[in-house]
């Protein structure tokens, strides 16, 4: 299979009042052909600017990329000129915005806003562009979509504008769909619905997929291959499998255990990962999970831990990996 | 359950959307909280649930109905009352980055709602009380001095949650808490909740999309759909017996996190359009997408009657 | 009438001014003899009226002296000539006056002017009904100032029409100036049946009939006025000019900047201003010609509060201007130093200038070891120890305010007086200064006729309406009155430059600045445009090379 | 909406009803009359005209006739400009007053706009200055000194265009610019301060990443969510520049309305006052009504609020 | 990293770290206050502190010029007019022979006064009606928003006029005028952006929590318009300046021969073919002074927005 996206050592940063927030920390992974990579991880860990700097969308200042390359069907995207850079946006790479609330132009009606980039990328006619909106809202779920072609995004609920924004990015048949958290403001049913879309999206045109989510259960759902992010940094990659069954890191262990079963009682509470993040603008010197990791170790303050392969699939960065016992059991850890 | 602590009948909240058109967000809907309790509310993404929890708290005027709070009629207040009422009833908004003004310090944004109900003496007592309060909820003292923007979502949610507690409230209407959360952080704010709740005998409305979390969280579940609740009862009812259509395919979505499980899930899919609140259907709201509907669905509005003791549906076949 | 119309537009619109929207129907015929001779000048708005009963300003004057003609009209010097008039006659007593009508006036819609027009004219400008302003310029008729106040009947008045060419004019005293007076637009004819139960006829060029050496043929009001020589004038061989266009602009910097790039032919006399700044400039490269004006500027005192009820004090302060360094330095176009109230440009008699007659110049020395003396011993009659605070009142505008300025720094540099400056708008100001709310107040005149008695009896008669600073002096006043009253002119010129004296040398009624000038300019090649003796343009027989 | 209208019409029926009203005690409050001259006339004539002008009655019974001319649309007689009626005057000198109001405010808007995108755009860089240094010309230079300089400069010097006139599409040349440089200045600075906030948005980046280009981004989303405050501005800046601006309309000799707002106060012609005041009124309430209405066009989330409220 | 003990002597990389729970949540950034912050943001601005300390020059100049030049704003020197800047006369004299040195600073000092007085008016009045009128909407809207329009619509000149029978001419009266009308068009500027600001999300959290409608309007909605409410106050400075020298030339305010920047660029025009002087330095002065106010308003704006953080 060809490999759409190959992102490598990718490192971001925003020059703020105080400092530089490290936000990306030398990311690399690659997605393949009709794959569907989840990307999990702590809120600021740096997934959405990964997605961002996928597209360029980072603005500037006071971001800054500052190293790495992002290849896209072969074309290295970074230094592309911003008229090609264009034409890649929205035609060949869709992305799907985190905050519906605040991601659709106030302005301008839902119909519009769909039907520009149809308009930009295919040359359809307004009328043409219109029909292909009607379909898409229909795909998506919208109810009455000839008349909500018309509306402002106030007049949709959050749960609607979501699926407005889905239309968006999927209006031109993108290679590559690039879903920052698409389904969170969506009740299960309609995310239901959206996932199946996506999924025959994939199936039917081989589109790839980059899949940023907390809800462990739509990974498990829709993707190939998970990667875990904390503080900038990859820290855990697999297949789903892998990710699930046999997870090494200790966040993504903490992240599988703080969901409640269906069957828990109130009086049990649930088991979160106790802590804030790091602080981007001073990176801890060593493992970024350290301070709350229930593992930490002396070195794990000190030094940033190597990815460990697993497999020929799963990877991880811990120090755990190296100490000889792997996990010392005890202290309550109940995988 | 004891008497009615918070007690809903037959409220409605419409909204006039141009050329003479109503859009019934809620439609007549009535359901009690007792003290102490917890109602989930679930349902479509618009299906109404923002709206009712704002009418409840009278943040939109009522088109009609009831919402009373022991025994009190919140609709009939005047606005020196209403200030009152306030400080029982509070508000966690769905939208943790639209709900903080971003012009504003996290200490001016607690600070205030002690400033309204005129609950800190002094400006020392007031900062104090703020690092309390931000300390409750897992934050730390030095946070006070910070902009909103230069928080994660969790944190943000965390001090929403903070401001809707500093004013000491009985009855608190969570709208999705979490649902812009990550997992760990999710488990942190519903361990706070519930931790809140047996401290201080909180009684929570919580709105959710998380069907688990809502079943974690609750003591009783009411399933809203097209602006009316089609089925109410308690969550490990609802959970094991669904008997409405609607909350059948809800409960067969909920996506398992695990990869073996989900592949073998067998899925009640919904088919057919999606109502517009402006024009309901007839009859039944749910019955273009219900796998079971028949002719008399159109032509007859279910009941919403005791399917069994305890648990409310409204369908002809329940 | 359409008459005049066609014949204007019959001559070629080769004029290189392109002035756009002037008869666009030109026919090509080259019927090169006649050239057409344009005037072009501005005026600062426009004529509030062009109703010879209603007009009370320079720029209906300017306009309505081309298009009406009266009994008699004035020439540039001032002096009376035959208009509609062929010739008059005087009774013995000086109280009748009959006037001969030529016979071939016409009024534009071809009506033949006669002597019943102006009878009409003349009572309908006294007629209550038509609240003229100027009525009082037709108060000498007998039993005019009766009738206006409706106290005597219309017939009463005395103005009559004896047949269609003969009027009699009989008046309530003798007045040796009424010949002057008829010369004034209170006096012009206008056309009965135009003008009966029609307010409004004169407000539109299409409506308005006239019997002057030009025609109103455009009036789009704000913007421009064009006139076209009247071919059914009875002197139309001194009428030069074959169209007049008047465009309404009121900065002086625009009507230079007109001057300047040649849209217009002349500044000056009413007809636009040249920006002060620039007046010597161009008078020293002799662009611009400086001319008298028959108008006094002056400082009103109030002589009914202290201190200025104080002659010595008025004295003091008067001798402390520095006249001549104002003007040299402030308002600069060379005008007269005043010590008195006559301009120098009004007649008095014997074919000399009243001014002539008596001179004003040791009326008033500006002395400062005097007006020092003065006002010590002033103050010392009043019993003050020093000058009250005192109070310079002046209209808005940029040159009084200078003017303003500049003495009140003159009085606290020559005579260490504080003097404090308040401006107001000119209804305030008119209303506070006949109020009598101020110490000083800044006014002019200008002379509505060409005789004396307009600058004496409307200035320092304790019974006129204008003398605000409420100066009296019985024997001033019986001085004046007798002047009225006396046929001969030399005498009545006597009396009333006696009474000038007494007010001005002796009591210091008010206190003369300058007699103004007006500074004009033309475009080579124009002749005979000229300021007339009241500093109002007069351009009808004008010509052109 | 036709109710809408109404209701609104009705509101604006009364503001001016007690517009008249506090126009007219003012106006009679004021020193002076319309009547007075330099020139002291004799008491009797001074009765005539009172009389004649129907100032001689009292004060309320004037207002009466006023208001029962005025419900006829008859604006009455200018008191200075003999017999000239107040309709014909502003009717009469309103089409020019209104050709270069509608020419500068356009002209306004669109340099505004531009200046005030270049600015943000390129915020607190070499562009942004210039755009600043326009604008501060523009608000620091009164149109009492552009106007004539304009004029000395390009007619006089230059002679690129005419002196003063309004008679070719050249002459508007000047006056526009002298009438625009103040709204073109205050456009700008709304324009960039909302833009600057406006292109932080996310549905910024959402424009960008349907890979829309860069001016079509500024042109379609973000210049119309920054239009609201100079759509407030343009509320009263059409009504205040198509009636005129008295210097502007001096020092280019343009027949317009403007200069008589001044004129009739000074003048004390009642009956101009009142006219011209109510003209003025009329347009300054329709056009802020229109401003009103354009809220919902520029956020139609303001549609709900500027009429119907949400039951 | 304060929150890890460290002192252990242990050689071991891999030995279990024992942790201070307390320090769980802590932010290492170093904190500052809002106004710290908004202070560092502004103080490093250089074109905003170019445009404050050009201000603070200027005021300087205002106060301490007339006391120490050798001329003073009133003498005439009619021998003297109109002469161009040399080395006694900086700036040159004037149509009267005065000082145009002396008259300016003397005028910065009016001039100054007005401006920021018309800002205060605008602050004080302007936004509380405005707010008021936006965020209530409705009747409420209706009639305020009539009010103002009437005023707005009553002939100024008339007011004026009729304010100079009640008054003495000077800086009161002048502030008294301004007050009258000075304030619509902000009120009109903050009743839009009201408009649109009241169904944020924020608002209504706050409403939620009792808060009263003037402090929804005040704390919450008016810092969200502060671009808007900038723009309009740096133009009232100088709409004011004019308004001053418009209405001291009815004979309202200051009254000659003390001069204001206005009234000496009215003044200025008249010769500005011949004198160009007269006009030059009180016209470069107020611009100065709105090139200061305005970079002064952007250094604050940017400065007051807390995510445009550089
Ligand atoms: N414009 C910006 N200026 C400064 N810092 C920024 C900016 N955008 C992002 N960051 C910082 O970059 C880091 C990564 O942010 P990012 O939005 O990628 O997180 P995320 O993983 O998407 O989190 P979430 O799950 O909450 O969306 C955060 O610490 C954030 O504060
Ligand atoms: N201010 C408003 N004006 C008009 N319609 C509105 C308004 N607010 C909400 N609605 C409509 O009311 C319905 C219910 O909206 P609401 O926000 O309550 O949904 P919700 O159940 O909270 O959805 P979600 O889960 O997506 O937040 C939707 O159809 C929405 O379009
Ligand atoms: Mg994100
Ligand atoms: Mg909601």
């Amino acid at each position: 299979m060809r490999t759409m996206l190959e992102v490598n050592d990718l490192s971001v940063s925003f020059d703020v009042y105080g400092g530089e927030v490290q936000a990306v920390r030398g990311v690399s992974f690659s997605v393949k052909e009709g794959e569907a990579v989840a990307i999990v991880g702590e809120s600021g860990s740096g997934k959405s600017v990964t997605a961002q700097t996928i597209m360029r969308l980072i603005s500037t200042p006071p971001g800054r990329i500052k190293q790495g390359s992002v290849r896209f069907d072969g074309q290295e995207l970074l230094s592309l000129p911003e008229k090609e850079m264009q034409r890649v946006r929205g035609n060949q790479i869709g992305m799907i915005f985190q905050d519906p609330m605040t991601s659709l132009n106030p302005t301008m009606t839902i119909g519009m806003q769909i039907m520009e980039g149809l308009m930009k990328h295919q040359k359809m006619s307004r009328s043409d562009a219109k029909k292909r909106a009607i379909e898409l809202l229909t795909m998506v779920g919208i109810p009455n979509p000839e008349s909500r072609i018309s509306q402002y995004p106030h007049h949709f609920s959050g749960g609607m504008r979501q699926r407005a924004m889905i239309a968006i990015a999927l209006s031109c048949n993108p290679a590559l769909l690039i879903a920052d958290e698409p389904t969170t403001a969506l009740d299960v049913t309609i995310q239901a619905q959206i996932l199946r879309l996506m999924k025959n999206l994939q199936k039917q045109t081989g589109t790839s997929i980059i899949l940023i989510t907390h809800d462990l259960g739509i990974v498990a759902d829709m993707c190939d291959r998970v990667i875990v992010m904390y503080a900038g940094q990859i820290i855990e990659t697999g297949t789903k499998r892998e990710i699930f069954r046999n997870p090494q890191h200790p966040y993504t262990k903490g992240l599988l255990k703080s969901l409640p079963r269906l069957d828990q009682s109130k009086n049990e509470p649930l088991v979160p990962i106790h802590g804030t993040p790091p602080d981007l603008i001073q990176p801890p010197q060593g493992c970024g999970f350290c301070s709350r990791c229930d593992y930490a170790m002396r070195i794990c303050q000190t030094e940033v831990p190597e990815f460990t392969r697993l497999s020929d699939t799963q990877q991880v960065r811990c120090w755990l990996q190296q100490s000889q016992g792997g996990i010392r059991g005890g202290k309550g850890a109940s995988a | 359950m004891s008497e009615a602590f918070v007690e809903i009948q037959g409220l409605r909240k419409y909204f006039n959307v141009g050329k003479n058109r109503v859009l019934k967000a809620v439609n007549d809907i009535s359901f009690t909280i007792a003290k102490g309790e917890t109602l989930g509310l679930v349902g479509e993404s618009g299906c109404g649930k923002s709206t009712a929890g704002r009418t409840i708290t009278r943040l939109y005027e009522p088109t009609s109905g009831r919402v009373s709070l022991s025994g009190v009629d919140v609709t009939k207040l005047s606005k020196s009352q209403l200030k009152a009422y306030r400080r029982r009833m509070q508000m966690i908004f769905q939208d943790p980055y639209a709900s903080l003004n971003p012009r504003m310090t996290i200490l001016d944004i607690i600070g205030e709602a002690l400033d309204i109900h005129g609950l800190a003496p002094s400006r020392a007592h007031r900062k104090r009380r703020v690092e309390e309060l931000l300390e409750l909820v897992g934050l730390n003292a030095e946070h006070a001095s910070r902009y909103p923007h230069e928080f994660s979502g969790g944190q943000r949610q965390r001090i929403g949650i903070t401001r809707a507690l500093a004013v000491e409230p009985e009855f608190i209407v969570c709208d999705e808490p979490i649902s812009a959360l990550d997992v760990s952080i999710q488990a942190q704010i519903i361990n706070l909740l519930i931790d809140l709740q047996k401290r201080m005998g909180f009684t929570y409305l919580f709105i959710a999309h998380d069907l688990s979390m809502v079943k974690y969280m609750s003591d009783r579940v009411a399933v809203m759909y097209l602006g009316k609740i089609v089925e109410l009862a308690r969550s490990e009812d609802l959970y094991d017996r669904p008997h409405h259509p609607y909350t059948k395919a809800l409960l067969s979505a909920i996506p398992v996190p695990d990869p073996d499980l989900e592949e073998r899930k067998e899925r009640i899919v919904l088919s057919g359009d999606l109502p517009s609140p402006v024009n309901p259907p007839s009859g039944c709201p749910f019955r273009t997408r219900c796998p079971i509907a028949t002719g008399r669905c159109a032509e007859e509005e279910p009941a919403f009657r005791e399917v069994r003791p305890g648990q409310w549906a409204s369908c002809h076949y329940a | 009438g359409n008459n005049e119309k066609n014949s204007s537009s019959e001559s070629p619109s080769a004029t290189p001014s392109g002035s756009p929207s002037a008869s666009p129907s030109a026919s090509p015929s080259p019927s090169a003899e006649q050239k057409e001779k344009e005037f072009r000048f501005t005026l600062a708005s426009d004529p509030p009226s062009l109703d010879p009963g209603l007009m009370t300003d320079a720029q209906s004057f300017i306009v309505g002296k081309a298009i009406y003609e009266g009994l008699m009209r004035l020439n540039p010097a001032g002096e009376p000539e035959n208009g509609i008039a062929e010739s008059y006659t005087v009774s013995e007593d000086g109280k009748t006056y009959t006037f001969k009508l030529r016979q071939d006036a016409k009024w534009s819609n071809g009506d033949p002017v006669t002597a019943h027009d102006f009878e009409y004219s003349w009572k309908r400008a006294l007629a209550p009904e038509t609240a003229s302003d100027y009525a009082y310029m037709l108060f000498y008729l007998d039993k005019g100032e009766e009738y206006n106040a409706g106290k005597a009947t219309a017939d009463d008045v005395g103005v009559k029409a004896l047949d269609d060419y003969t009027l009699e004019a009989k008046l309530k005293a003798p007045a040796p100036y009424f010949v002057n007076l008829v010369c004034h637009s209170s006096y012009w004819p206008v056309h009965k049946g135009t003008v009966d139960g029609k307010p409004e006829w004169a407000t539109e060029a299409s409506t308005i009939v006239s019997n002057g050496p030009f025609l109103l043929t455009e009036w789009s009001h704000g913007d421009k006025i064009v006139l076209t020589k009247n071919p059914n004038y009875f002197n139309k061989d001194k009428v030069h000019f074959t169209k007049a266009t008047v465009t309404l602009v009121e900065p002086s910097s625009t009507v230079f900047n007109l001057f300047e790039t040649d849209k217009i032919d002349w500044i000056g006399a009413q007809a636009g201003s040249v920006p002060t700044d620039q007046v010597q400039k161009l008078v020293a490269e002799k662009r611009a010609e400086i001319l008298p004006v028959a108008s006094t500027y002056y400082y009103m005192i109030n002589t009914t509060r202290k201190p200025f009820s104080n002659v010595k004090l008025r004295k003091a302060f008067a001798m402390a201007v520095e006249r001549q360094n104002l003007i040299d330095n402030v308002t600069k176009a060379n005008q007269t130093p005043a010590h008195a109230l006559v301009a120098p440009s009004i007649e008095g008699a014997d074919g000399k200038k009243f001014r002539e007659m008596f001179p004003d110049t040791d009326y008033l020395k500006e002395d400062l070891t005097e007006a020092k003396k003065l006002l010590a011993e002033g103050l010392a009659e009043e019993g003050l120890s020093k000058v009250p605070e005192i109070t310079l009142l002046y209209n808005t505008d940029e040159g009084h305010k200078a003017i303003a300025e500049a003495i009140a720094d003159m009085w606290r540099r020559n005579l260490g007086v504080e003097v404090k400056l308040a401006n107001q708008e000119w209804g305030t100001f008119l209303e506070t200064r006949s109020a009598q709310q101020f110490d000083v107040a800044r006014a002019g005149w200008g002379a509505d006729i060409n005789h004396p008695i307009n600058f004496t009896y409307d200035l320092i008669h304790s019974a006129s309406g204008n003398n605000d600073g409420k100066y009296k002096n019985e024997k001033v006043d019986q001085l004046l009155n007798e002047s009225l009253l006396t046929t001969d002119l030399k005498e009545s010129m006597n009396k009333i430059g006696e009474a000038e004296r007494i007010a001005m040398a002796e009591d210091m009624a008010v206190l003369p600045l300058y007699y103004y000038t007006t500074v004009t300019m033309v475009k080579p090649g124009f002749k005979d445009v000229v300021s007339d003796y009241a500093g109002h343009l007069d351009w009808a027989f004008g010509d052109k090379e | 909406m036709v109710r809408y209208v109404l209701n609104k019409f009705l509101f604006m029926l009364l503001s001016l009803f007690i517009l008249i009203t506090a126009t007219f005690v003012l106006m009679n409050a004021v020193p002076g009359s319309p009547l007075q001259s330099e020139k002291a006339t004799s008491p009797q004539i001074q009765k005539n005209l009172e009389a004649h002008y129907g100032l001689d009655k009292p004060l309320i019974v004037q207002y009466g006739i006023y208001l029962k001319k005025l419900a006829q649309f008859d604006l009455g007689i200018s008191m200075k400009k003999k017999f000239q009626s107040v309709n014909k005057l502003i009717a009469g000198s309103f089409d020019n007053s209104l050709k270069l109001g509608l020419v500068s405010v356009a002209t306004s808007v669109l340099a505004g706009c531009a200046l005030g995108i270049i600015a943000a755009l390129y915020h607190r860089k070499f562009l942004d200055n210039a755009a600043l240094v326009v604008s501060v010309i523009g608000l620091a230079v009164p149109s009492v000194v552009m106007a004539p300089l304009l004029q000395y400069v390009f007619a006089v010097k230059i002679r690129a265009f005419e002196v003063a006139g309004l008679n070719g599409p050249m002459d508007y040349v000047l006056p526009t610019i002298a009438l625009s440089a103040a709204p073109i200045a205050f456009i700008a600075r709304l324009i960039r301060s909302s833009m600057l906030e406006v292109l932080n948005s996310d549905f910024i980046k959402t424009a960008k990443a349907k890979g829309l280009a860069g001016h079509m981004i500024v042109w379609r989303h973000a210049l119309r969510n920054s239009m609201l405050p100079v759509v407030t501005y343009l509320g009263y800046l059409i009504a205040n520049v198509i009636t005129g601006s008295v210097v502007i309309e001096q020092i280019f000799a343009i027949p317009g309305i403007g200069k008589f707002f001044v004129q009739s106060v000074l003048d004390r012609d009642y009956p101009f006052i009142m006219g011209i005041t109510i003209f003025y009124a009329i347009l300054l309430m329709a056009s802020r009504f229109l401003s009103d209405l354009a809220y919902a066009l520029v956020d139609p989330r303001l549609r709900l609020q500027t009429g119907r409220v949400a039951k | 990293m304060a929150d890890l003990e460290t002192p252990r002597a242990t050689a071991d990389p891999f030995a279990p770290l024992q942790r201070d729970p307390s320090g769980a949540e802590r932010i290492q950034r170093r904190s500052r206050t809002a106004w710290q912050d908004v202070r560092y943001r502004l103080t490093t601005n250089k074109l905003a502190m170019t445009g404050f300390w050009l201000l603070i020059l200027l005021v300087l100049m205002a106060f301490f010029a007339p006391l120490v030049w050798p001329f003073d704003h009133y003498t005439n020197d009619l021998q003297l007019n109109n002469q161009p800047p040399d080395s006694t006369h900086w700036f040159g004299t004037d149509d009267l022979g005065r000082d145009l040195f002396a008259r300016t600073w003397k005028g910065a000092q009016i001039s100054l006064f007005v401006g920021v007085a018309a800002a205060l008016i605008d602050l004080v009045i302007g936004i509380v009606y405005g707010g008021i009128m936006g965020y209530y909407g409705g009747k409420v809207d209706e009639v305020m928003n009539r009010f103002a329009e009437i005023l707005y619509s009553i002939p100024y000149l008339l007011v004026v006029i009729l304010l100079l029978v009640f008054m003495e001419p000077s800086l009161t009266t002048i502030i008294v005028a301004m007050s009258i009308t000075g304030w619509i068009n902000m009120a009109w500027i903050v009743r839009g952006q009201m408009m649109q600001l009241k169904n944020q999300e924020f608002a209504l959290a706050s409403k939620a929590l009792g808060a009263s409608s003037m402090r929804i309007i005040f704390r919450h909605l008016v810092p969200n318009a502060m671009g808007p409410i900038l723009v309009t106050l740096t133009l009232s400075v100088p709409s004011a300046i004019f308004t001053e020298a418009f209405l001291s030339f009815l004979g309202l305010g200051v009254q000659s021969p003390v001069a204001s920047w206005g009234t000496m660029i009215n003044d200025g025009v008249q010769s500005m073919s011949i004198y160009p002087w007269r006009l030059f330095f009180p016209a470069l002065f107020l611009s100065l002074t709105i090139f200061a106010f305005n970079v002064f308003g952007d250094g604050l704006r940017d400065a007051f927005d807390p995510k445009l953080k550089k």
